[in-house]
């Protein structure tokens, strides 16, 4: 750990001067937070997780084989205090107005229309407090539709408040749930503070979802903005979301029992005609 | 208890939740003290829900059976399920799961019934709210109350047989829930509740067509003629007979005439003068006494008794042996009798344990004893229809509640009525 | 047949023959009880005024009964009746009869007042002295249920302000009204509720909870009661005003569906109306699922009618409805508000009743969002030529709303749009909005000019810039001086305009504002006290020091060191262990997993991190200042 | 399924049933109070005023109020629907104010009156003055207006098509709307209690079929008990 962090910190060193080297250094020996960083921006590819992994999230999920084995309950008591679940903290790409754009794969197999979508999404409105998010989302080069599609859609932010990851509606089981979030890598490296979180963090370790530097999310289109219902498209489903701090990169998996599994939202936090990493401010509110 | 329920009942009240009444697997996922019940499962899928029973069922006397849960902790998910549920019921599901089983679930504020899919019924409820469970064993359904608002009913035609317990059941970790069974005012209205219940019944009753308009035309007017004429309220009678029944009947001279001379008879015995009485009623309908032993032979006691009262002892002896000894007929006889002889064993007879014998209720029971002989040996009864008619109510009444009949338990025969306690 | 009218009416104030008065008083009211058209006819010979006069001298009990009948039934069902009623101090001297000895005068005048009372001309009953009030809440308790009724009625209108509601509590009316509360029959039931409603609506809702919560269940169950709903959902607004903790329980109660349901009966009357559009107004200002239940309820096409309807409080009732209707997309979706809405909207801005145009206008805020169906049918209604007109409207009200009306217009703004807007609006407006008497309309206009430059390209920049004649960047650099004290909210939106500037106008946007004079205020604000402050500099920052690399960003970026940026960044970064540090390695991170080489994290690399820094900080706040 | 019923219901025999209704005790007060509150709430004052003397038992509310209501009654059934109106506002002026029904079919009575007393000139100016306002107001009521009006267009008002408004059974209609208007008013309940009582006891007997084979008292007017049929 400590070697590979000197070395991230002397290469960085060795980039660039001044102050500014010196206070990255103060700031990355400031937290030890950052070793899961870095494990997780070095390492894993964002696919799946291994059979290893997958046991560990069963475990966070709540294992269903600890189901009827005795000893579970025992070693560990439920704590008689109800621990203090924290939100994820305000990230700046998670707010009104924020844009996203990029694109979905619709299948895996090249259609006559290409199997990508390119694909814009506007949070229109957050609610930290109930842990509620909507917006819309924008659908373009879609089978039979001349102008974009556009949906308007509402979510929830897994916040172990007000949503846990198990989904228990729209059809989704556990299951379901849990093929789901393991695709995102983000969900699969929480498994090293793995502890019987029952599908929220760990409860022996509250807080953790707070400070990870992903925010998970499900959004469900409520309606059809511009089309009818008979569009040919189907909003059936609701999309698995896992958004990462930082960079304002969002991962979607598209689930509804009856569609193409798997359909991938990719997008990436953006501002029209703005340079990388900058960001306009519009503003509303409702009277 | 009873606060929980619409009358004290002979039955015991469900009190607290019964730790044991789990029995399979699940119920360790719960961690029950008397009312409180907590979840520390899994709560990864349906089958890690675990129920909790209450110590009793609901008192199969009650006419309404009210409690309620407050929510501690919504947990994970808030997959809380409250309800009802008979003891054949198994525990590692959500009331309302199984057959017998009713519960209405926190997360989606479905209402359930014997089956894993519930129809939508209610709001949601979590952390902070109290819901309210309302058995209505007269109407049987169940309805439950959302910090203390009616929610309507929730299942209708719930079979009264069934031995319903209170029951709770949770699925998630952290959540957690408190009973109260009554034993702490309630948030809902309860009273409010049963009074609606006794009002949508006195309806449903009240909506019973009378039948038999009777001859007169007026069921009512000629019940009211024949009591005021059988009390020999005769200026009443006629001006009912008049007013009421357009004159359809009215009172016969030999009625009055009839009845008056009753009337002298019992006031006589009522009076004390008992010889004269026995005589006027033989003359005024021969042979009514000797159908009747047992009047009779209470006119004898009487007779007996007022010259106990006279302080003739002696006179008293006398018509002890001569008439009294050996005329009692029935045990009840033989008790009368010897209550009224123990009373020459004391000074002060007035005073010893029999002496109400000596009271004027004795001589009202006599005199009425002798007039209801004499009225049934002419053929009439001793009361009017209207009083038989009153008396069988009663009677149908506690025979109902005996059966441990929900609605007659719960009918105010006293509220219809001018004062409390008749019938009752 | 009885005299003609004028006769009875000369008798009525005829030399000092008693009985003659009585009878021509009881003749009269037998003639106009019930009788609209004779009302009519006595009310336009002047009849009521002698009858109060009547009233008023102590003419014995036979005769004030007449006489109490008499105005009742005037003030029955006839609007010219009421007011000839009220004009002449009916009013008041029956409120005195109410301490008669004679038990028929107090039910009399008791039945009157009711009569009063029940129009919605009646006046609130400020008049009442503490005597009249003491004794109005001792009859609560009486024996005659119809007297206890009207008490509660009468005292129903004593609480329109706080001191009233405060005497009203002072002769102990809370006690007397929950004892009525529980009553059997329904009518004194609502009444008792109608009262409480009434004596609690505005009162600190945390004071008044117990009493609320208890009021509720009893409001709901009468909503189910056809016998009385009329008053109830009225009563019901009341009790729900500003007490957001029981529209759960309303709601719990399916209160929306059934109020919903009164809207779709057709002899809904305007009194019915009213309550119950209030009441829905209130019941759907927050709650976003309320909104969609009332939205499922599809009443909408009712609600929109009630736009134009010829009762004034019906029309007000219904704009408060839509707008609480239109702080929702979805709601305004599911209930297909669009096209329809907008019309009728507009034609309350020209109502006569200036709050109904307050109201009108705020909702109007909403439904021009890009996010709202209606939007392109209100501004097809000339909705754009309305709002800038309402920017000089005299009530700061309308002017506060159509400022922010056009604020949310531009958020987002279609490119359409966005010309439509500019060529609509004179700068002047936005000039004197800026400079508005009103603290409220400043505030507008800098977020509105915010939006103008926000989300949209460098044309859109210098065309903005050319609607303001070149002057709107310096209206924001000026309202963005920490020096000047202009409120940090309205600093912090300045600044972000500022920022929008820069992203949106690339390279000239940020040469412009470099050359703006903001740089001074920008480098200041960082080492604001206000978070929001600081934060939207930091943005400025970044949006200055970008594109990263390129010489003219390394230009900026040592111009804005130089003017102490980097030690003001460094300051904030000098804190407590929080997430920050960690989202910034993520930015670099995703510079080396990005298409970007390594080493263009540059200066912008640090500097949007340092962002985020503070971006990431909101709930640490008070941490960082400890330690600042 | 039938017999098996009747096969497991307990029955009870006539003597058992008696000892259970013996064990009823039934005040005479009590019946007494029954009596009067069915006398008062049916308004036959008189009788209400004799059985007090006879029985000593309190009337409970003021006859006067009753006789009052009684008074009004009469007046409509006398046809003098004008003191009618009269002394129903003076007992309470709300009811002809806000029951528009009724004080419409008052009117109409007091037109049909004046028909019947052949005032035919004063019964055409008053249909003008009071009746057809109402119309306006409330067209519910335009269709019996222009049946009562239509009395006026004939000779013989008794033998023509609207004769039924003629009768004396229209006199009997609007009296009781009317006394059930002014009995509601005084809150007061409309129904006496006896009738009540009865009906529970049809009902509850129904009820207790369910469950016991007993003695019924199936003719109110009676009361005989009627023994239950053997079973075979």
């Amino acid at each position: 750990m400590e070697r590979r962090l000197a070395n991230l910190a002397s290469e960085r060193l060795s980039e660039r001067r001044g102050v500014q080297e010196l206070q990255l250094l103060r700031s990355l020996r400031a937290r030890e937070l950052h070793v899961t960083a870095m494990e997780q921006l070095l390492g894993g590819n964002g696919e799946a997780c291994s059979e290893e992994e997958l046991e560990a999230l069963n475990y966070i999920m709540g294992p269903s084989y600890a189901v009827g084995d005795g000893d579970a309950a025992e070693e560990e008591p439920g704590p008689s205090e109800p621990p203090d679940y924290q939100p994820p903290a305000p990230c700046s790409y998670l707010q009104a107005g924020q844009g996203f754009e990029g694109r979905q794969r619709v299948a895996r197999v090249v259609n006559p229309q290409g199997e990508y979508w390119r694909v814009m999404v506007r949070i229109q409105e957050l609610d930290r407090g109930r842990g509620l998010v909507s917006g819309s989302m924008w659908a373009e080069n879609v089978p039979h539709a001349k102008s974009p599609v556009v949906t308007f859609w509402e979510g929830e932010v897994v916040d172990d408040v007000n949503h846990s990851f198990i989904t228990a509606k729209w059809g989704a089981s556990r299951a379901d749930d849990l093929r789901h979030w393991s695709k995102f890598q983000g969900f699969c490296s929480f498994k090293r503070q793995a502890q019987r979180g029952q599908g929220r963090w760990a409860t022996g370790n509250c807080g953790r979802l707070r400070e990870w530097p992903y925010i998970f999310m499900r959004w469900k289109e409520r309606f059809f903005v511009n089309v009818g219902e008979d569009c040919g498209l189907t909003i059936a489903g609701f999309y698995y979301v896992c958004l990462e701090r930082a960079s304002g990169r969002i991962e979607g998996f598209y689930f509804d029992p009856s569609s193409t599994p798997f359909q991938h939202l990719d997008l990436q936090a953006s501002c029209p005609g703005a340079a990388p990493r900058c960001q306009s401010f519009g503003t509303f509110e409702y009277r | 208890m009873s606060l929980a329920t619409s009358f004290s009942s002979k039955f015991p009240s469900p009190l607290h939740w019964d730790k044991q009444s789990g029995g399979r697997v699940n119920s360790r996922w719960l961690e029950v003290t008397d009312t409180r019940v907590k979840y520390i499962g899994p709560g990864s899928e349906d089958k890690d829900a675990a129920s909790v029973r209450a110590d009793t069922p609901v008192p199969p006397d009650s006419s309404v059976y009210y409690y309620e849960v407050a929510v501690i902790n919504r947990g994970r998910d808030g997959f809380i399920g409250i309800g009802f549920a008979t003891s054949e019921v198994p525990l590692d599901r959500l009331p309302g799961w199984d057959s017998h089983s009713y519960g209405y679930h926190g997360d989606d504020g479905c209402a359930f019934k014997g089956s894993g899919k519930g129809n939508a019924y209610g709001p949601t409820f979590t952390t902070g709210d109290v819901v309210g469970v309302l058995f209505d064993r007269v109407d049987c359904c169940i309805s439950f109350v959302k910090n203390g608002i009616d929610l309507g009913v929730a299942f209708a035609d719930v079979p009264l047989e069934e031995r319903l317990y209170p029951c709770v059941g949770l699925r998630t970790p952290d959540e957690e829930v408190d009973a109260n069974f009554g034993a702490s005012p309630f948030v809902g209205d309860f009273p409010g509740m049963v009074a609606e219940c006794r009002e949508r019944l006195t309806e449903r009753v009240l909506a019973t067509p009378l039948p038999g308009r009777g001859k007169a035309g007026s069921l009512l007017g000629e019940l009211v003629f024949g009591y005021l004429q059988h009390h020999g309220h005769w200026e009443t009678a006629a001006a009912v007979g008049r007013d009421v029944l357009g004159g359809a009947v009215s009172v016969s001279q030999a009625d009055i005439a009839d009845a008056r001379s009753r009337q002298a008879v019992a006031e006589a015995a009522a009076a004390g003068r008992v010889e004269e009485a026995v005589d006027m009623a033989e003359a005024l309908v021969p042979g009514a006494l000797a159908a009747q032993p047992a009047v009779l032979f209470r006119l004898h006691c009487q007779r007996f008794l007022e010259l106990v009262r006279a302080r003739d002892d002696e006179g008293a002896m006398r018509y002890g042996r001569s008439v009294l000894s050996g005329a009692a007929a029935s045990d009840q006889d033989q008790e009368l009798l010897q209550d009224a002889l123990s009373l020459l064993a004391y000074e002060e007879p007035e005073a010893s344990p029999c002496g109400e014998l000596l009271g004027a209720k004795a001589r009202e029971d006599a005199a009425a004893a002798l007039s209801a002989a004499l009225l049934a040996h002419s053929g009439r009864s001793a009361q009017s229809a209207l009083e038989r008619c009153l008396a069988q109510l009663g009677a149908v009444r506690r025979e109902l509640v005996q059966l441990g009949d929900a609605s007659a338990a719960m009918l105010r025969f006293d509220k219809s009525l001018p004062s409390n306690g008749m019938l009752l | 047949m009885v005299a003609s009218p004028a006769d009875l009416v000369a008798k009525l104030s005829s030399s000092g023959d008693r009985d003659a008065r009585l009878k021509a008083v009881r003749d009269i009211k037998n003639v106009i009880i019930g009788n609209k058209q004779k009302k009519q006819v006595f009310v336009s010979l002047g009849a009521v005024p002698r009858v109060v006069e009547l009233l008023s001298c102590d003419a014995g009990g036979p005769l004030l009964v007449q006489c109490a009948a008499a105005v009742g039934s005037f003030a029955y069902g006839l609007d010219a009746g009421v007011q000839a009623v009220l004009a002449s101090g009916g009013v008041a001297h029956l409120l005195v009869a109410l301490s008669s000895e004679d038990e028929a005068v107090v039910l009399a005048a008791s039945r009157a007042l009711k009569m009063v009372y029940q129009s919605p001309m009646a006046p609130a009953a400020h008049a009442l002295a503490g005597s009249a009030l003491t004794r109005l809440v001792w009859l609560l308790g009486a024996a005659n249920l119809c007297v206890a009724e009207v008490a509660a009625r009468v005292l129903a209108r004593c609480c329109d302000t706080p001191e009233q509601q405060a005497a009203v509590l002072e002769a102990g009316g809370l006690g007397g009204l929950l004892a009525l509360l529980a009553a059997a029959e329904p009518a004194r039931r609502e009444a008792a509720a109608d009262a409480l409603a009434a004596l609690l609506s505005g009162s600190p809702a945390a004071a008044s909870q117990a009493v609320r919560r208890a009021v509720l269940p009893v409001l709901v169950k009468l909503l189910g009661c056809t016998a009385v709903r009329e008053g109830v959902p009225g009563a019901l607004a009341a009790l729900l005003d500003d007490c957001p903790a029981l529209h759960r329980a309303a709601a719990d109660a399916d209160a929306i569906g059934r109020l919903a349901a009164f809207l779709q009966d057709e002899r809904c009357s305007s009194r019915l109306k009213v309550g119950t559009l209030c009441a829905l107004g209130t019941l759907c200002l927050d709650y976003e699922d309320h909104r969609r239940q009332l939205a499922e309820a599809r009443v909408l096409p009712q609600i929109v009618r009630a736009l134009d309807d010829p009762d004034a409080q019906v029309r007000a009732a219904a704009c408060t409805c839509v707008r609480s209707m239109s702080r929702s997309v979805v709601a305004l979706h599911c209930s297909r508000v669009g096209a329809d809405v907008a019309p009728p909207l507009f034609r309350r801005l020209q109502d006569a009743d200036l709050g109904i145009q307050a109201t009108a206008s705020a909702t109007l805020c909403n439904v021009v969002l890009d996010t709202s169906p209606a939007q392109e049918a209100v501004l097809a209604a000339g909705g754009l030529a309305t709002l800038v007109r309402l920017t000089s409207a005299p009530a700061a009200e309308l002017r506060v709303n159509a400022a922010w009306a056009l604020q949310n217009l531009m958020h987002h703004a279609s490119a359409d749009v966005r010309a439509a807007v500019l060529a609509a609006l004179p700068w002047e407006r936005v000039e004197a909005l800026a400079s508005d008497a009103d603290a409220r309309v400043q505030e507008r206009a800098v977020k509105l000019l915010q939006n103008v430059f926000a989300y949209c390209t460098p044309r859109d920049v210098e065309a903005a810039q050319a609607w303001s004649g070149g002057v709107a960047l310096r209206l924001l650099v000026s309202s963005a001086n920490p020096a000047a004290n202009v409120p940090p909210l309205r600093r912090s939106h300045s600044l972000y305009g500022l920022c929008n500037v820069a992203v949106s106008g690339e390279e000239a946007g940020r040469a412009a504002v470099m050359a703006s004079g903001a740089v001074p205020h920008i480098v200041a604000s960082l080492s604001d006290t206000d978070n929001a402050v600081r934060l939207a500099a930091v943005w400025c920052v970044i949006a200055l020091s970008e594109p990263h690399g390129k010489p003219a960003a390394a230009q900026r970026v040592a111009d804005l060191a130089a003017a102490g940026a980097l030690a003001a960044l460094r300051g904030l970064a000098e804190d407590p262990p929080s997430l920050d540090i960690h989202e910034r390695d993520g930015d670099g991170g995703g510079e080396e997993g990005g298409a970007g080489d390594g080493g263009a994290a540059g200066e912008g690399g640090l500097l949007p991190g340092t962002g985020q820094e503070v971006l990431m900080r909101d709930e640490d706040e008070d941490v960082v200042l400890s330690s600042l | 399924m039938g017999r098996g019923e009747a096969s497991d219901r307990r029955r009870i025999q006539l003597s058992e049933w008696k000892r259970k209704l013996d064990a009823v005790k039934i005040q005479k007060e009590d019946t007494n109070k029954l009596i009067m509150n069915f006398l008062v709430t049916e308004g036959y004052v008189e009788a209400a005023h004799t059985f007090e003397l006879e029985s000593g038992t309190p009337p409970g509310v003021d006859l006067g109020a009753i006789s009052d209501r009684m008074e009004i009654r009469r007046a409509v059934q006398r046809g003098n629907v004008e003191e009618a109106i009269e002394r129903v506002n003076d007992l309470n002026p709300e009811i002809l104010e806000e029951k528009h029904q009724l004080s419409f079919h008052l009117q109409q009575q007091r037109l049909i009156e004046l028909v019947r007393e052949g005032r035919t000139e004063e019964a055409l100016e008053f249909a003008q003055e009071y009746l057809a306002p109402r119309g306006e107001e409330h067209p519910a009521f335009l269709g019996e207006l222009e049946r009562t009006v239509a009395l006026l267009a004939f000779e013989d008002a008794r033998s023509c098509p609207v004769a039924d408004l003629m009768d004396i059974a229209q006199r009997q209609k609007t009296a009781s709307e009317l006394n059930a208007a002014i009995l509601a008013s005084q809150c007061q309940e409309r129904e006496p209690r006896l009738p009540g009582l009865l009906k529970m006891l049809v009902w509850a007997q129904d009820h207790l079929d369910e469950k016991l084979i007993y003695p019924r008292i199936n003719d109110l007017v009676s009361g005989e008990l009627v023994e239950p049929p053997a079973d075979h």
